[in-house]
């Protein structure tokens, strides 16, 4: 018991001394996962519209050719650096550029390169998760798009993306929070973010289940606030369960406009209603659906 | 009992090549006699040794038992060897201990010896008063001058004292004085974020990244070993080195120790028993002789 | 007004080696209103997506004002936005609302205004009777309700051709009679329609043309008092039999 | 260029000596990561089954409360474990344990800790994941297999999951790979996997970016095999786009063994044609379907 | 005969303050084919699915054999395998064969063997005409196919109700034909089922009970030949009109 007593005690004194530390680590960290997270999703999103470029055995060749080719080149993308650890990306990108290059390249951003390093390893993974996206999707969807005439770029922002991104929104909280725990390896080239302030303060005081308590809890609060933001986006996404039914005065306006030979006809019977063909006491204008989720219920 | 605590601001200027060891080095004592199975730790008789096998000359790992090599036990078929594995064979020896070595990484092994996984972590900890609240250190087992290491082609390889190297791009470990208050003092340097590792660190200063590093002797003669393109710069025992607020200051971060479990005085004491029969030149000697048996690749 | 808009000329489709579709050879001119009859899985639905390219033709031509749009360099959204299409699963946009669905075509494709396109979209849904419905979601309204939606999607782009896919058959016989005096009006305005269907009855009143397929075959076709007066084939004989009873 | 020409020979000599502790780190990687995966995975399909059992208001309360109560463990579970870095968890778990303890609880086996801590870990990576892909399941879907009476594991276990676990294929893909090279971190209780081996042989000699180029060489094999393993189950999951109609005699031996009015009726063309009323030349029997994907073609 | 089966009381069904059922109510002896017909809209699809319990009523109650099944306490699969159910838009199994289709809920939840599983499932597969396409996938056959696979998948299961949502529409005349006469035959073996459908002709010749929805309540209700013969509300009349007039 007094170890957990001690643990306390010790927290406390650990965060009276380096709270400006551990504060710095948390704004790094957040802000280098955030930017990379969203660099990422466009990334993978952008790699998701590319590939599914429809061709047939019809098109020219050298259009053929070249899709392929993109497809060809978006897939070493995604395995070349989904395939390798991102630390000794880090180390090539960042030190072996100068080195191999005899300094003709060189990042003078510590900053930039972590973002980039990040953001392409997310994009990569990304890709293959928004790949799994759009194959969730009913062609059917991609059908109607087309069939109304819609090129496959249109289809795919208007129709299908938005669709796959709302199913694959739980993968990209995954990859947020993987993010927000894996910028430590950027520590290789001196980027400081949260978990390289606990290696920095343990090295020199030894607290270590105390620092690596204050780190737990730190990343959970990261976390968990971007999960519960995250499962608000969903909600929203989803739309309200509810409708309203249009005003008939709105429709009138509407209608008004054009003056179509079948105006007014009774065409079903919510359409009579609010033409005022019948009257009854049960007013069914405006209504409220509140319930009756047909996802959540699974 | 520490018994040496001989400063160094008598010791000769750098030594840039390692001596032959002219060094006698006393044998080993015969204490097996002893009844240590009342210490904490020790009841099986086994020495559970953590070390990172990957921070030469210190520690390090090779392919077969030569040169005394001991198997590492969480590693099939790697051996580790280095400075920390003959001082750890002494102990052993001295007292009939087996030796178990268990390879870890270093962020790992104060929580390690905390929870009792590993009885004692020989692994080139410098002995600061600040980890000493979180374990037992038993030592010096070795007195690590603080050096830079630069490259020969730098406009620094010629510095002779800490002004001289005003200015430069610079880095050392994370969680180090060298980090903390060594190069602080130099002016107008660029300091950059400090490396993760020892190798992380001279790779920085292989590839061009910074002008140069702040460390300890057996590192640097290390990694001189195997890039003769790198050279050490010590300036120990000149006004031109870096200074402490006070000698106890100094000795913390020179000294290098071995840490036990908190409150595990009986094995703290054990160990001081076998390092006392040794002096600081007795240990340059056996870390000279460490150097000579790192692998060449 | 004897244009021809289209000419299907020996069209196939097999998926692998099942030939779903053989030797289809017919012409719509402007204003023709083809009822496309026959059993299930007769290969209608595949005849109606091949004309829309969304099946890739095994063999055979298509020309729409002459240039062939089943062959190489044919730029198909062009194409399609020309030809509507309301598909027999309706495959309406689940991400959009009612209005939403009939309003994306046009201003995408057309590049109409948003006002415009809301315009046009709530005549159309007005003239199907959904337009109290324009802001339910796909999922909250039902099968006839959606097949309404689809419709009007359709008819809010302006094509020049419409491709009708069982366009009535998720709906109750008053709302069958409602749907079809608007696709009568849309035929008397000089809409082009090809229509797959198993109203017999709106086949044989409002097409100009009926075709009536067979195991992926034209078996046989001509104008309505042809096919249903006196067919010459066994199977369209067996096939009308049942209707003919009813009647 | 003689850098690179240098870089070559290195590893060449780097391999040479090590290739022993190179190929015992891949090994021990593929170990762990397969096996975590493989538990991980099934982890997730748990907490999806488990976490979409349906109640409704009128069930008795005690139900209602432990399927609440379910469902907040399983949130817990995953928030937490996603929410904090493995190195962190691995320490508390493999050393905090004993500490804490007092000795009373201590893993002997690094083999068996560094498992459980990365199946965990994925785990409730999954678990996110699977909530994604059942969200993605058309809900008719449910309701069908709901409507034959089927309860809600058979409905989850024979319909939902097998469509899921479809859609989340590149998500396992993308874990699996995750794993592999985050199975390093267990270097921080000693277990020796690729990438720890890396570090000793560095260690050793300083000579970073052989080694690390022989590591990304290493990885980048091991996920590309997998990945196109992968590739492979999905294409198999798919199913071949043919079918072939089947043979008369086989449904007249099956509809022999009941005698029901009907038989023989002419409901369809093919009916008719394989019950022998009408012979044309067109064969249709038999028929292989090798395009037409509905799929793959988006 | 006159066993009660089903007993509709009261039943309402809110989406939020949306009220698509009101006052629901009637009862299924065994042996009744009952249709239900109505407007698109009228909330026909939404009560099968409040019988099926797929949707939770809001308010009243359906007692099966006297026992409230929309209450506490329910075993909703052991009821559901008795009460059968074609869907509107089929709901296939997407993952499965045609004949697996109709294997796995007779396997899993009657726990028949897979043998007698099979022949089942190919004897009503047969009945509907759908025999040979036992190997594809859902996504590979025409609507009208997987609306057969839809009702042999029901009728495999044997249940003792069985819920029908327009089986027919998307079928041509002739499959209607027979698909009806399926229903015709599952009626005179003494099959209760309650069929919300759009062909008045299957309604007044087949069904012993007709109930005719209006903006989710019941407007009229009685045998065909009160409802079509001598229908008494205006909304039934109006809505009649159309089919008495093709007739
Ligand atoms: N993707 C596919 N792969 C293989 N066969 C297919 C595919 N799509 C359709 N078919 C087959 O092609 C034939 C024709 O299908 P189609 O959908 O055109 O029929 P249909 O005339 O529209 O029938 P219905 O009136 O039932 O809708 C059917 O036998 C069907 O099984
Ligand atoms: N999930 C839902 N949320 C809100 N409203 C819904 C929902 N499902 C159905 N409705 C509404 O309930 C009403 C009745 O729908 P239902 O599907 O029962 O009609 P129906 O009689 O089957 O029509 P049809 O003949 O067109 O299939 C419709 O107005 C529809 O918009
Ligand atoms: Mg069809
Ligand atoms: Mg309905």
């Amino acid at each position: 018991m007094d170890k957990f007593v001690k643990l306390g005690q010790d927290m406390v004194l650990l965060w009276s001394k380096y709270k400006v530390m551990y504060w710095a680590g948390i704004w790094n960290t957040l802000k280098l996962a955030f930017l990379a997270t969203l660099i990422g999703c466009f990334i993978g999103l952008l790699c998701g519209v590319l590939n599914t470029i429809p061709y047939t055995k019809k098109d020219p060749l050298p259009k053929r050719f070249l899709l392929k080719l993109l497809r060809i080149i978006i897939r070493i993308y995604v395995e070349v650096f989904r395939g390798t650890p991102m630390v000794l990306q880090s180390v090539f990108i960042y030190y072996g550029l100068p080195y191999f290059s005899n300094n003709a390249l060189r990042f003078d951003n510590i900053f930039a390169a972590a973002l980039l390093i990040v953001a392409i390893n997310t994009g990569a993974y990304m890709a293959e998760s928004v790949r799994g996206g759009i194959i969730s999707i009913d062609p059917g969807q991609t059908e109607g798009a087309k069939a109304i005439g819609m090129t496959h770029f249109q289809t795919m922002v208007n129709v299908i993306m938005p669709q796959a991104l709302r199913n694959i929104m739980p993968q990209i909280g995954n990859n947020y929070i993987i993010n927000v725990k894996d910028t430590s390896v950027m520590f290789i080239i001196g980027f400081t973010e949260f978990f390289a302030q606990h290696r920095y303060i343990v090295g020199v005081n030894n607290m270590y289940f105390p620092s690596a308590t204050i780190e737990m809890i730190g990343y959970l609060t990261l976390t968990l606030i971007a999960s519960l933001i995250l499962r608000l986006v969903e909600k929203l996404m989803d739309g309200s369960d509810s409708y309203e039914l249009a005003q008939g005065d709105q429709l009138v306006m509407a209608a008004g406009t054009y003056s179509h030979p079948d105006r007014g006809t009774p065409f079903d019977e919510v359409n009579r209603e609010y033409t005022g063909e019948e009257k009854r006491n049960r007013i069914r204008i405006g209504l409220k659906n509140r319930n009756g989720s047909t996802r959540g219920g699974r | 009992g520490d018994s040496s605590s001989s400063s160094n601001n008598d010791s000769t200027p750098a030594e840039t090549t390692p001596a032959a060891p002219t060094v006698e080095i006393p044998p080993v004592e015969d204490l097996t006699g002893t009844d240590t199975s009342a210490i904490p730790g020790l009841e099986d008789g086994v020495l559970t040794v953590g070390m990172e096998c990957a921070y030469a000359p210190y520690n390090w790992t090779q392919m077969d038992d030569s040169n005394g090599a001991v198997p590492i036990s969480n590693v099939p078929g790697a051996y580790a060897n280095g400075y920390d594995v003959m001082i750890a064979q002494r102990i052993c020896e001295t007292y009939g201990w087996e030796l178990e070595i268990v390879s870890s990484a270093w962020d790992s092994l104060c929580p390690a010896v905390q929870s009792g996984t590993m009885d004692a972590n020989i692994a080139g900890q410098s002995m600061t008063a600040d980890r000493m609240n979180e374990v037992d250190m038993a030592g010096p087992y070795y007195y690590a001058t603080i050096v830079v290491l630069t490259t020969k082609d730098s406009q620094y390889a010629n510095a002779a004292s800490i002004a001289d190297l005003a200015g430069g791009t610079c880095t050392s470990q994370s969680g180090t004085i060298w980090y903390d208050s060594c190069l602080p003092q130099i002016e107008n340097t660029n300091l950059l974020a400090p490396a993760d590792s020892a190798p992380a660190m001279i790779m920085q200063l292989q590839t061009g990244a910074v002008d140069y590093v702040c460390t300890d002797m057996p590192t640097a003669l290390a990694a001189v070993a195997k890039d003769d393109n790198l050279v050490i710069l010590n300036f120990s025992g000149t006004d031109g080195d870096f200074q402490f607020a006070t000698e106890e200051e100094r000795a913390e971060n020179v000294n290098i120790g071995i840490s036990v479990q908190k409150g595990n005085t009986q094995l703290a004491d054990a160990i001081d028993t076998v390092l006392s029969a040794l002096n600081e030149e007795q240990f340059n000697a056996l870390m000279d002789q460490a150097i000579s048996i790192q692998p060449e690749i | 007004m004897s244009e021809n808009i289209l000419e299907i000329r020996h069209l196939g489709k097999s998926f692998g080696t099942h030939e779903v579709l053989r030797d289809i050879d017919f012409t719509v001119k402007r204003g023709d209103v083809i009822s496309i009859i026959g059993a299930s899985g007769s290969g209608k639905s595949t005849l109606l997506r091949c004309v829309n390219l969304l099946e890739t033709p095994s063999s055979g031509q298509i020309l729409y004002h002459g240039t062939d749009v089943a062959g190489r360099g044919v730029n198909a959204p062009e194409y399609r936005s020309h030809v509507g299409m309301v598909f027999q699963s309706f495959n309406l946009f689940n991400n959009m609302s009612v209005l939403k669905n009939c309003m994306v075509g046009q201003m995408k494709v057309l590049k109409r205004s948003k006002e415009e396109a809301r315009q046009q979209a709530l005549k159309y849904l007005e003239k199907v009777g959904m337009a109290p419905y324009i802001n339910a979601k796909p999922r909250q309204i039902s099968g006839g309700q959606k097949q309404r939606v689809a419709i009007a999607r359709a008819l809010a782009m302006d094509p020049e051709v419409l491709l009708f896919d069982e366009p009535t058959s998720a709906l109750d016989p008053e709302m069958v009679g409602e749907v079809l005096n608007v696709m009568q009006a849309l035929a008397q305005e000089g809409m082009t329609m090809l229509v797959v269907t198993h109203e017999m009855a709106f086949a044989r009143d409002v097409s100009s043309q009926v075709v009536f397929m067979h195991q992926g075959v034209i078996c046989e076709q001509g104008t309505p008092a042809q096919v249903f007066g006196d067919p010459q084939q066994r199977e369209t004989k067996e096939f009308l039999a049942r209707f003919r009873g009813v009647e």
